[in-house]
Protein backbone atom coordinates (compact mmCIF):
# COMPACT_ATOMS: atom_id res chain seq x y z
CA UNK A 1 0.00 0.00 0.00
CA UNK A 2 0.94 3.53 -0.72
CA UNK A 3 0.25 7.12 -0.28
CA UNK A 4 0.07 9.33 -3.57
CA UNK A 5 -0.47 13.51 -2.55
CA UNK A 6 -2.51 15.13 -4.90
CA UNK A 7 -2.72 18.96 -5.33
CA UNK A 8 -6.08 20.86 -6.39
CA UNK A 9 -6.29 23.73 -8.16
CA UNK A 10 -8.83 26.07 -9.54
CA UNK A 11 -12.72 24.77 -9.00
CA UNK A 12 -11.22 21.16 -7.81
CA UNK A 13 -10.28 23.19 -4.36
CA UNK A 14 -13.80 24.25 -4.42
CA UNK A 15 -15.07 20.51 -5.19
CA UNK A 16 -13.23 19.21 -2.50
CA UNK A 17 -13.11 22.07 0.00
CA UNK A 18 -9.09 20.83 0.49
CA UNK A 19 -5.87 22.19 -1.04
CA UNK A 20 -4.66 18.24 -1.19
CA UNK A 21 -5.27 14.72 -1.40
CA UNK A 22 -4.14 11.95 -0.46
CA UNK A 23 -4.78 8.48 -2.34
CA UNK A 24 -4.10 4.85 -1.23
CA UNK A 25 -3.11 2.53 -4.26
CA UNK A 26 -2.21 -1.00 -3.64
CA UNK A 27 1.31 -0.54 -5.88
CA UNK A 28 4.82 1.92 -5.52
CA UNK A 29 4.04 2.94 -8.65
CA UNK A 30 1.21 3.42 -11.00
CA UNK A 31 -0.29 5.24 -13.92
CA UNK A 32 -1.64 8.20 -13.90
CA UNK A 33 -5.19 7.08 -15.27
CA UNK A 34 -5.26 4.82 -12.41
CA UNK A 35 -5.12 7.44 -9.82
CA UNK A 36 -7.65 9.74 -11.45
CA UNK A 37 -9.85 6.37 -11.78
CA UNK A 38 -9.35 5.98 -7.79
CA UNK A 39 -10.07 9.88 -7.17
CA UNK A 40 -13.42 9.84 -9.10
CA UNK A 41 -14.38 6.91 -6.98
CA UNK A 42 -13.67 8.45 -3.89
CA UNK A 43 -14.84 11.94 -5.38
CA UNK A 44 -17.55 11.13 -7.53
CA UNK A 45 -18.34 15.22 -7.79
CA UNK A 46 -14.98 15.36 -9.58
CA UNK A 47 -15.89 13.23 -12.43
CA UNK A 48 -17.01 15.96 -15.12
CA UNK A 49 -14.11 18.13 -14.43
CA UNK A 50 -11.86 15.33 -14.72
CA UNK A 51 -12.71 14.79 -18.08
CA UNK A 52 -10.83 17.64 -19.29
CA UNK A 53 -7.92 17.96 -16.50
CA UNK A 54 -4.78 17.88 -17.57
CA UNK A 55 -2.04 16.66 -15.21
CA UNK A 56 1.26 17.76 -14.02
CA UNK A 57 4.62 16.76 -12.04
CA UNK A 58 6.46 20.16 -10.94
CA UNK A 59 6.41 22.21 -14.13
CA UNK A 60 5.87 19.26 -16.97
CA UNK A 61 2.45 18.52 -18.06
CA UNK A 62 2.09 14.09 -18.13
CA UNK A 63 0.24 11.82 -20.52
CA UNK A 64 -2.04 9.64 -18.48
CA UNK A 65 -0.59 6.78 -19.56
CA UNK A 66 2.67 8.40 -17.64
CA UNK A 67 3.55 6.76 -14.03
CA UNK A 68 4.28 8.31 -10.57
CA UNK A 69 5.49 7.32 -7.34
CA UNK A 70 4.32 7.99 -3.83
CA UNK A 71 7.45 10.24 -3.51
CA UNK A 72 5.95 13.15 -6.51
CA UNK A 73 2.93 15.19 -6.34
CA UNK A 74 0.28 15.44 -8.78
CA UNK A 75 -1.11 18.63 -9.69
CA UNK A 76 -4.36 18.41 -11.05
CA UNK A 77 -5.20 21.41 -14.05
CA UNK A 78 -8.75 21.89 -14.76
CA UNK A 79 -9.56 24.13 -17.56
CA UNK A 80 -7.81 27.65 -17.66
CA UNK A 81 -9.69 31.00 -17.39
CA UNK A 82 -6.63 33.25 -16.95
CA UNK A 83 -6.28 36.20 -18.88
CA UNK A 84 -8.80 38.99 -19.25
CA UNK B 1 6.81 36.47 -6.66
CA UNK B 2 8.86 35.73 -10.53
CA UNK B 3 9.15 37.82 -12.94
CA UNK B 4 5.71 36.34 -14.48
CA UNK B 5 3.20 36.84 -11.43
CA UNK B 6 2.77 38.97 -9.22
CA UNK B 7 0.58 39.64 -6.41
CA UNK B 8 1.10 43.65 -6.20
CA UNK B 9 -0.44 45.84 -8.87
CA UNK B 10 1.31 45.12 -12.47
CA UNK B 11 3.90 47.79 -13.02
CA UNK B 12 3.40 49.13 -16.52
CA UNK B 13 6.25 51.24 -16.35
CA UNK B 14 8.96 48.42 -15.24
CA UNK B 15 7.93 46.48 -18.23
CA UNK B 16 8.84 49.39 -20.53
CA UNK B 17 12.45 50.07 -19.48
CA UNK B 18 12.99 46.56 -19.73
CA UNK B 19 11.63 46.31 -22.88
CA UNK B 20 13.35 49.32 -24.75
CA UNK B 21 14.54 49.06 -27.92
CA UNK B 22 15.85 51.47 -30.74
CA UNK B 23 15.23 48.42 -33.15
CA UNK B 24 11.36 49.00 -32.48
CA UNK B 25 9.30 51.75 -34.22
CA UNK B 26 5.74 50.19 -32.97
CA UNK B 27 4.57 49.42 -29.43
CA UNK B 28 1.47 47.48 -28.25
CA UNK B 29 0.31 46.83 -25.37
CA UNK B 30 -2.65 44.41 -24.17
CA UNK B 31 -3.76 45.08 -20.62
CA UNK B 32 -7.18 42.81 -19.05
CA UNK B 33 -8.72 44.60 -16.51
CA UNK B 34 -11.91 43.18 -13.83
CA UNK B 35 -14.90 44.06 -15.48
CA UNK B 36 -18.01 44.95 -13.42
CA UNK B 37 -20.59 43.17 -15.70
CA UNK B 38 -19.81 39.39 -16.89
CA UNK B 39 -22.90 37.17 -18.48
CA UNK B 40 -25.21 39.70 -16.78
CA UNK B 41 -24.00 39.64 -13.33
CA UNK B 42 -22.73 42.12 -11.12
CA UNK B 43 -19.13 41.89 -10.41
CA UNK B 44 -17.16 43.06 -7.35
CA UNK B 45 -13.58 41.29 -7.67
CA UNK B 46 -11.86 38.29 -8.97
CA UNK B 47 -9.55 35.69 -7.41
CA UNK B 48 -6.64 35.02 -9.28
CA UNK B 49 -4.96 31.76 -8.37
CA UNK B 50 -2.24 29.37 -10.48
CA UNK B 51 -0.31 26.42 -10.42
CA UNK B 52 2.59 28.77 -9.70
CA UNK B 53 5.62 26.66 -11.47
CA UNK B 54 3.77 25.42 -14.83
CA UNK B 55 2.57 29.29 -15.16
CA UNK B 56 5.32 30.84 -14.62
CA UNK B 57 7.07 28.33 -17.22
CA UNK B 58 4.19 28.66 -19.65
CA UNK B 59 4.52 32.28 -19.58
CA UNK B 60 7.97 32.59 -20.75
CA UNK B 61 7.45 29.77 -22.95
CA UNK B 62 4.69 32.26 -24.56
CA UNK B 63 6.80 35.35 -24.54
CA UNK B 64 9.72 33.43 -26.89
CA UNK B 65 7.15 31.74 -28.86
CA UNK B 66 5.72 35.36 -30.06
CA UNK B 67 9.15 36.37 -30.47
CA UNK B 68 10.06 33.89 -32.49
CA UNK B 69 6.40 33.00 -34.97
CA UNK B 70 6.28 36.87 -35.13
CA UNK B 71 9.80 37.88 -35.71
CA UNK B 72 9.28 40.86 -32.93
CA UNK B 73 12.01 42.06 -30.90
CA UNK B 74 10.28 42.44 -27.37
CA UNK B 75 7.61 40.16 -26.23
CA UNK B 76 6.85 40.12 -22.23
CA UNK B 77 3.76 38.81 -20.16
CA UNK B 78 3.02 39.31 -16.53
CA UNK B 79 0.03 38.27 -14.42
CA UNK B 80 -1.34 39.40 -11.28
CA UNK B 81 -2.40 36.55 -8.79
CA UNK B 82 -4.58 37.30 -5.25
CA UNK B 83 -7.98 38.78 -5.34
CA UNK B 84 -8.59 42.03 -7.71
CA UNK B 85 -10.59 45.43 -7.85
CA UNK B 86 -12.87 46.52 -10.34
CA UNK B 87 -10.68 48.30 -12.83
CA UNK B 88 -7.24 46.59 -11.41
CA UNK B 89 -5.30 44.91 -14.19
CA UNK B 90 -4.98 40.90 -14.12
CA UNK B 91 -2.48 40.75 -16.93
CA UNK B 92 -0.63 42.65 -19.26
CA UNK B 93 1.76 42.16 -22.84
CA UNK B 94 4.40 43.85 -24.24
CA UNK B 95 5.17 44.05 -28.19
CA UNK B 96 7.69 46.12 -29.35
CA UNK B 97 8.30 45.69 -33.19
CA UNK B 98 9.73 47.13 -35.92
CA UNK B 99 6.44 47.90 -37.52
CA UNK B 100 2.75 47.85 -36.66
CA UNK B 101 1.18 45.19 -38.06
CA UNK B 102 3.53 42.23 -36.70
CA UNK B 103 3.00 44.17 -33.18
CA UNK B 104 -0.60 43.75 -33.66
CA UNK B 105 -0.82 40.34 -34.41
CA UNK B 106 1.91 39.26 -31.84
CA UNK B 107 0.26 40.85 -28.84
CA UNK B 108 -3.30 39.87 -29.67
CA UNK B 109 -2.27 36.13 -30.57
CA UNK B 110 0.38 36.36 -27.13
CA UNK B 111 -3.03 37.33 -25.19
CA UNK B 112 -4.77 34.49 -26.75
CA UNK B 113 -2.22 32.20 -26.19
CA UNK B 114 -2.15 32.67 -22.40
CA UNK B 115 -5.85 32.81 -21.82
CA UNK B 116 -5.32 29.13 -23.25
CA UNK B 117 -2.05 27.53 -21.90
CA UNK B 118 -1.48 29.58 -18.86
CA UNK B 119 -2.64 27.55 -15.51
CA UNK B 120 -4.49 30.72 -13.64
CA UNK B 121 -8.02 30.10 -12.75
CA UNK B 122 -10.31 33.07 -11.87
CA UNK B 123 -12.93 32.74 -9.33
CA UNK B 124 -15.78 35.42 -9.32
CA UNK B 125 -17.09 37.24 -6.60
CA UNK B 126 -20.69 38.78 -7.17
CA UNK B 127 -22.02 41.86 -5.28
CA UNK B 128 -24.82 39.39 -4.56
CA UNK B 129 -22.39 37.72 -1.94
CA UNK B 130 -21.90 34.37 -4.02
CA UNK B 131 -18.88 33.71 -6.55
CA UNK B 132 -18.19 31.16 -9.05
CA UNK B 133 -15.40 29.62 -10.94
CA UNK B 134 -15.36 30.25 -14.56
CA UNK B 135 -15.61 27.84 -17.11
CA UNK B 136 -12.17 27.67 -18.87
CA UNK B 137 -10.17 26.30 -21.86
CA UNK B 138 -8.64 22.27 -20.91
CA UNK B 139 -5.20 22.65 -21.50
CA UNK B 140 -5.32 20.86 -25.13
CA UNK B 141 -1.87 18.51 -24.52
CA UNK B 142 -1.56 15.38 -22.66
CA UNK B 143 -5.55 15.22 -22.47
CA UNK B 144 -6.91 13.50 -25.32
CA UNK B 145 -6.05 9.76 -23.88
CA UNK B 146 -8.72 11.15 -20.97
CA UNK B 147 -10.53 7.73 -19.71
CA UNK C 1 -0.25 72.57 -25.69
CA UNK C 2 -4.12 71.04 -25.94
CA UNK C 3 -5.39 68.13 -25.10
CA UNK C 4 -4.04 66.39 -27.97
CA UNK C 5 -1.00 67.85 -29.06
CA UNK C 6 2.31 67.97 -26.49
CA UNK C 7 5.56 69.30 -26.80
CA UNK C 8 6.61 67.23 -24.04
CA UNK C 9 6.98 63.59 -23.26
CA UNK C 10 3.42 61.66 -24.12
CA UNK C 11 1.92 61.26 -20.58
CA UNK C 12 0.47 57.24 -20.71
CA UNK C 13 -0.11 57.65 -16.73
CA UNK C 14 -2.68 60.55 -17.41
CA UNK C 15 -4.03 58.49 -20.47
CA UNK C 16 -4.85 55.60 -18.10
CA UNK C 17 -6.45 57.56 -15.32
CA UNK C 18 -8.75 59.25 -17.83
CA UNK C 19 -9.90 56.40 -19.72
CA UNK C 20 -10.55 54.56 -16.40
CA UNK C 21 -13.56 52.19 -16.69
CA UNK C 22 -15.29 49.77 -15.40
CA UNK C 23 -17.46 48.73 -17.48
CA UNK C 24 -14.32 47.67 -19.73
CA UNK C 25 -12.48 44.41 -19.55
CA UNK C 26 -9.92 45.47 -22.44
CA UNK C 27 -7.22 47.64 -22.77
CA UNK C 28 -5.07 48.07 -25.76
CA UNK C 29 -2.69 50.80 -26.13
CA UNK C 30 -0.60 51.23 -29.41
CA UNK C 31 2.34 53.48 -29.39
CA UNK C 32 4.60 54.52 -32.09
CA UNK C 33 8.23 55.60 -31.65
CA UNK C 34 11.56 56.95 -33.37
CA UNK C 35 13.35 53.78 -34.67
CA UNK C 36 17.13 53.90 -35.33
CA UNK C 37 16.73 52.43 -38.98
CA UNK C 38 14.59 53.56 -41.82
CA UNK C 39 14.64 52.51 -45.34
CA UNK C 40 18.45 51.15 -44.67
CA UNK C 41 19.23 54.87 -43.14
CA UNK C 42 20.64 55.56 -39.36
CA UNK C 43 18.27 57.88 -37.63
CA UNK C 44 19.75 60.23 -35.16
CA UNK C 45 16.07 62.21 -34.43
CA UNK C 46 12.74 63.14 -35.74
CA UNK C 47 11.25 66.33 -36.04
CA UNK C 48 7.13 66.19 -35.47
CA UNK C 49 5.57 69.30 -36.92
CA UNK C 50 2.08 69.86 -37.45
CA UNK C 51 -0.90 72.41 -38.28
CA UNK C 52 -2.02 72.69 -35.10
CA UNK C 53 -5.64 73.77 -35.42
CA UNK C 54 -7.00 71.02 -37.97
CA UNK C 55 -4.63 68.08 -36.38
CA UNK C 56 -6.34 68.70 -32.89
CA UNK C 57 -9.32 68.85 -34.73
CA UNK C 58 -9.12 65.82 -37.01
CA UNK C 59 -7.79 64.05 -33.76
CA UNK C 60 -10.81 64.63 -32.01
CA UNK C 61 -12.53 63.41 -35.24
CA UNK C 62 -10.52 60.03 -35.23
CA UNK C 63 -11.36 59.40 -31.24
CA UNK C 64 -15.17 59.52 -31.57
CA UNK C 65 -15.31 57.65 -35.15
CA UNK C 66 -13.55 55.04 -33.31
CA UNK C 67 -15.69 54.79 -30.71
CA UNK C 68 -18.47 54.78 -32.84
CA UNK C 69 -17.72 52.59 -35.21
CA UNK C 70 -16.47 49.49 -33.34
CA UNK C 71 -18.36 50.59 -29.97
CA UNK C 72 -15.70 50.55 -28.11
CA UNK C 73 -16.39 52.93 -24.60
CA UNK C 74 -12.66 54.50 -24.45
CA UNK C 75 -10.58 56.58 -27.06
CA UNK C 76 -7.91 58.54 -26.70
CA UNK C 77 -5.61 59.80 -29.29
CA UNK C 78 -2.36 62.41 -28.60
CA UNK C 79 0.77 63.02 -30.41
CA UNK C 80 4.24 64.58 -30.17
CA UNK C 81 5.27 67.75 -31.90
CA UNK C 82 8.83 69.00 -31.94
CA UNK C 83 12.33 67.47 -31.86
CA UNK C 84 12.45 63.77 -30.66
CA UNK C 85 15.53 61.62 -29.56
CA UNK C 86 15.94 57.54 -30.76
CA UNK C 87 12.87 55.48 -28.97
CA UNK C 88 10.62 58.22 -27.56
CA UNK C 89 7.18 58.20 -28.38
CA UNK C 90 5.82 60.15 -30.63
CA UNK C 91 1.86 59.02 -30.69
CA UNK C 92 -0.30 56.94 -28.38
CA UNK C 93 -3.64 55.27 -28.82
CA UNK C 94 -5.19 54.07 -25.74
CA UNK C 95 -8.94 51.89 -26.43
CA UNK C 96 -10.65 50.44 -23.63
CA UNK C 97 -13.26 47.98 -24.04
CA UNK C 98 -15.91 45.07 -23.26
CA UNK C 99 -13.55 42.88 -24.41
CA UNK C 100 -10.68 42.56 -26.59
CA UNK C 101 -11.46 41.38 -30.25
CA UNK C 102 -12.85 45.09 -30.93
CA UNK C 103 -10.32 46.92 -28.44
CA UNK C 104 -7.34 45.82 -31.03
CA UNK C 105 -9.62 46.26 -33.98
CA UNK C 106 -10.12 49.74 -32.75
CA UNK C 107 -6.84 50.72 -31.67
CA UNK C 108 -5.66 49.40 -35.37
CA UNK C 109 -7.59 51.17 -37.20
CA UNK C 110 -7.34 54.53 -35.37
CA UNK C 111 -3.58 54.29 -35.74
CA UNK C 112 -3.93 53.31 -38.87
CA UNK C 113 -6.31 56.89 -39.77
CA UNK C 114 -4.07 58.90 -37.62
CA UNK C 115 -1.30 58.19 -40.39
CA UNK C 116 -3.27 58.84 -43.33
CA UNK C 117 -5.38 62.46 -42.15
CA UNK C 118 -4.03 63.66 -39.31
CA UNK C 119 -1.40 66.82 -41.15
CA UNK C 120 1.60 66.32 -38.63
CA UNK C 121 4.75 65.48 -41.02
CA UNK C 122 8.14 64.21 -39.94
CA UNK C 123 11.54 65.06 -40.72
CA UNK C 124 14.08 62.65 -40.12
CA UNK C 125 17.89 63.92 -39.21
CA UNK C 126 20.16 61.27 -40.40
CA UNK C 127 23.44 60.49 -38.62
CA UNK C 128 25.33 61.42 -41.83
CA UNK C 129 23.91 65.09 -40.66
CA UNK C 130 21.27 65.56 -43.62
CA UNK C 131 17.56 65.61 -43.15
CA UNK C 132 14.47 64.77 -45.10
CA UNK C 133 10.84 65.25 -44.88
CA UNK C 134 9.64 61.64 -45.27
CA UNK C 135 6.89 60.94 -48.09
CA UNK C 136 3.29 61.10 -46.39
CA UNK C 137 -0.42 60.13 -47.46
CA UNK C 138 -2.32 63.38 -49.28
CA UNK C 139 -5.28 63.94 -47.31
CA UNK C 140 -8.01 62.43 -49.43
CA UNK C 141 -11.11 64.61 -48.84
CA UNK C 142 -11.24 68.00 -51.21
CA UNK C 143 -8.07 67.35 -53.39
CA UNK C 144 -9.84 65.30 -56.01
CA UNK C 145 -10.30 68.79 -57.79
CA UNK C 146 -6.68 69.09 -58.49
CA UNK C 147 -5.39 71.09 -61.57
CA UNK D 1 -4.57 94.24 -56.63
CA UNK D 2 -4.97 92.22 -53.62
CA UNK D 3 -2.69 90.27 -51.28
CA UNK D 4 -3.17 86.71 -50.37
CA UNK D 5 -1.21 85.19 -47.06
CA UNK D 6 -0.41 81.03 -47.75
CA UNK D 7 1.05 79.49 -44.87
CA UNK D 8 3.24 76.78 -45.69
CA UNK D 9 3.45 73.19 -43.82
CA UNK D 10 5.72 70.03 -43.79
CA UNK D 11 7.83 69.97 -46.73
CA UNK D 12 6.70 73.43 -48.22
CA UNK D 13 9.16 75.13 -45.51
CA UNK D 14 12.21 73.44 -47.15
CA UNK D 15 11.00 73.88 -50.81
CA UNK D 16 10.43 77.36 -50.02
CA UNK D 17 12.86 78.65 -46.83
CA UNK D 18 9.63 80.03 -45.42
CA UNK D 19 6.59 79.88 -43.39
CA UNK D 20 4.50 81.62 -44.96
CA UNK D 21 3.81 83.98 -48.69
CA UNK D 22 2.10 86.23 -49.97
CA UNK D 23 0.71 85.73 -53.45
CA UNK D 24 -1.02 89.43 -55.68
CA UNK D 25 -3.73 88.76 -57.11
CA UNK D 26 -6.58 90.70 -59.11
CA UNK D 27 -9.29 90.49 -57.84
CA UNK D 28 -10.70 91.03 -53.83
CA UNK D 29 -11.71 87.20 -54.29
CA UNK D 30 -10.45 84.50 -55.86
CA UNK D 31 -11.21 80.73 -56.04
CA UNK D 32 -8.37 78.63 -54.59
CA UNK D 33 -6.93 76.53 -57.46
CA UNK D 34 -6.69 80.30 -59.57
CA UNK D 35 -4.46 81.32 -56.48
CA UNK D 36 -1.88 77.51 -56.87
CA UNK D 37 -2.11 78.11 -60.20
CA UNK D 38 -0.36 81.41 -59.38
CA UNK D 39 1.67 80.24 -56.60
CA UNK D 40 2.84 77.19 -58.67
CA UNK D 41 4.29 79.89 -61.65
CA UNK D 42 6.22 81.96 -59.17
CA UNK D 43 7.39 78.69 -57.38
CA UNK D 44 8.08 75.89 -60.28
CA UNK D 45 9.74 73.75 -57.32
CA UNK D 46 6.45 73.35 -55.41
CA UNK D 47 4.74 71.87 -58.56
CA UNK D 48 4.45 68.08 -57.83
CA UNK D 49 3.98 68.42 -54.16
CA UNK D 50 0.92 70.71 -54.89
CA UNK D 51 -0.67 68.33 -57.01
CA UNK D 52 -1.37 66.14 -54.00
CA UNK D 53 -1.74 69.34 -51.20
CA UNK D 54 -4.83 69.50 -49.40
CA UNK D 55 -5.77 73.23 -48.72
CA UNK D 56 -7.48 74.48 -45.54
CA UNK D 57 -8.88 77.68 -43.64
CA UNK D 58 -8.70 77.44 -40.07
CA UNK D 59 -9.40 74.08 -39.14
CA UNK D 60 -11.72 73.43 -42.19
CA UNK D 61 -10.22 71.83 -45.09
CA UNK D 62 -11.52 72.94 -49.04
CA UNK D 63 -12.49 72.80 -52.06
CA UNK D 64 -9.89 74.58 -54.87
CA UNK D 65 -13.55 75.38 -55.91
CA UNK D 66 -13.87 77.38 -52.58
CA UNK D 67 -13.29 80.95 -52.59
CA UNK D 68 -10.58 82.86 -50.33
CA UNK D 69 -10.94 86.71 -49.51
CA UNK D 70 -7.41 88.66 -48.74
CA UNK D 71 -8.39 88.61 -44.72
CA UNK D 72 -7.92 84.78 -44.72
CA UNK D 73 -4.99 82.94 -44.66
CA UNK D 74 -4.49 79.58 -47.08
CA UNK D 75 -2.93 76.59 -45.69
CA UNK D 76 -0.81 74.46 -47.46
CA UNK D 77 -1.51 70.79 -46.24
CA UNK D 78 1.12 68.63 -47.83
CA UNK D 79 0.69 64.72 -47.48
CA UNK D 80 0.85 63.86 -44.14
CA UNK D 81 3.75 61.42 -42.07
CA UNK D 82 2.52 61.45 -38.11
CA UNK D 83 1.95 58.69 -36.31
CA UNK D 84 4.90 55.73 -35.80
Amino acid sequence: MADYQIECYGVFKRLTQVDSLKITMGAEEVQIKELLDELQKQYPEMTDTLKVTACAIGDELLSRESTITPDKTLALIPPVSGGQ
Amino acid sequence: MSDYLFDTDLDLHALLAETEDESCGALVIFGGAVRVNNEGRTVDSIDYSAHNALAEKTLREVEQETRDKFQVAQCRLVHRIGKLALGELSVLVVVRAGHRPEAFEAARWAIDTVKKRVPIWKEEFYQSGDSEYLEGTPLESKISDRP
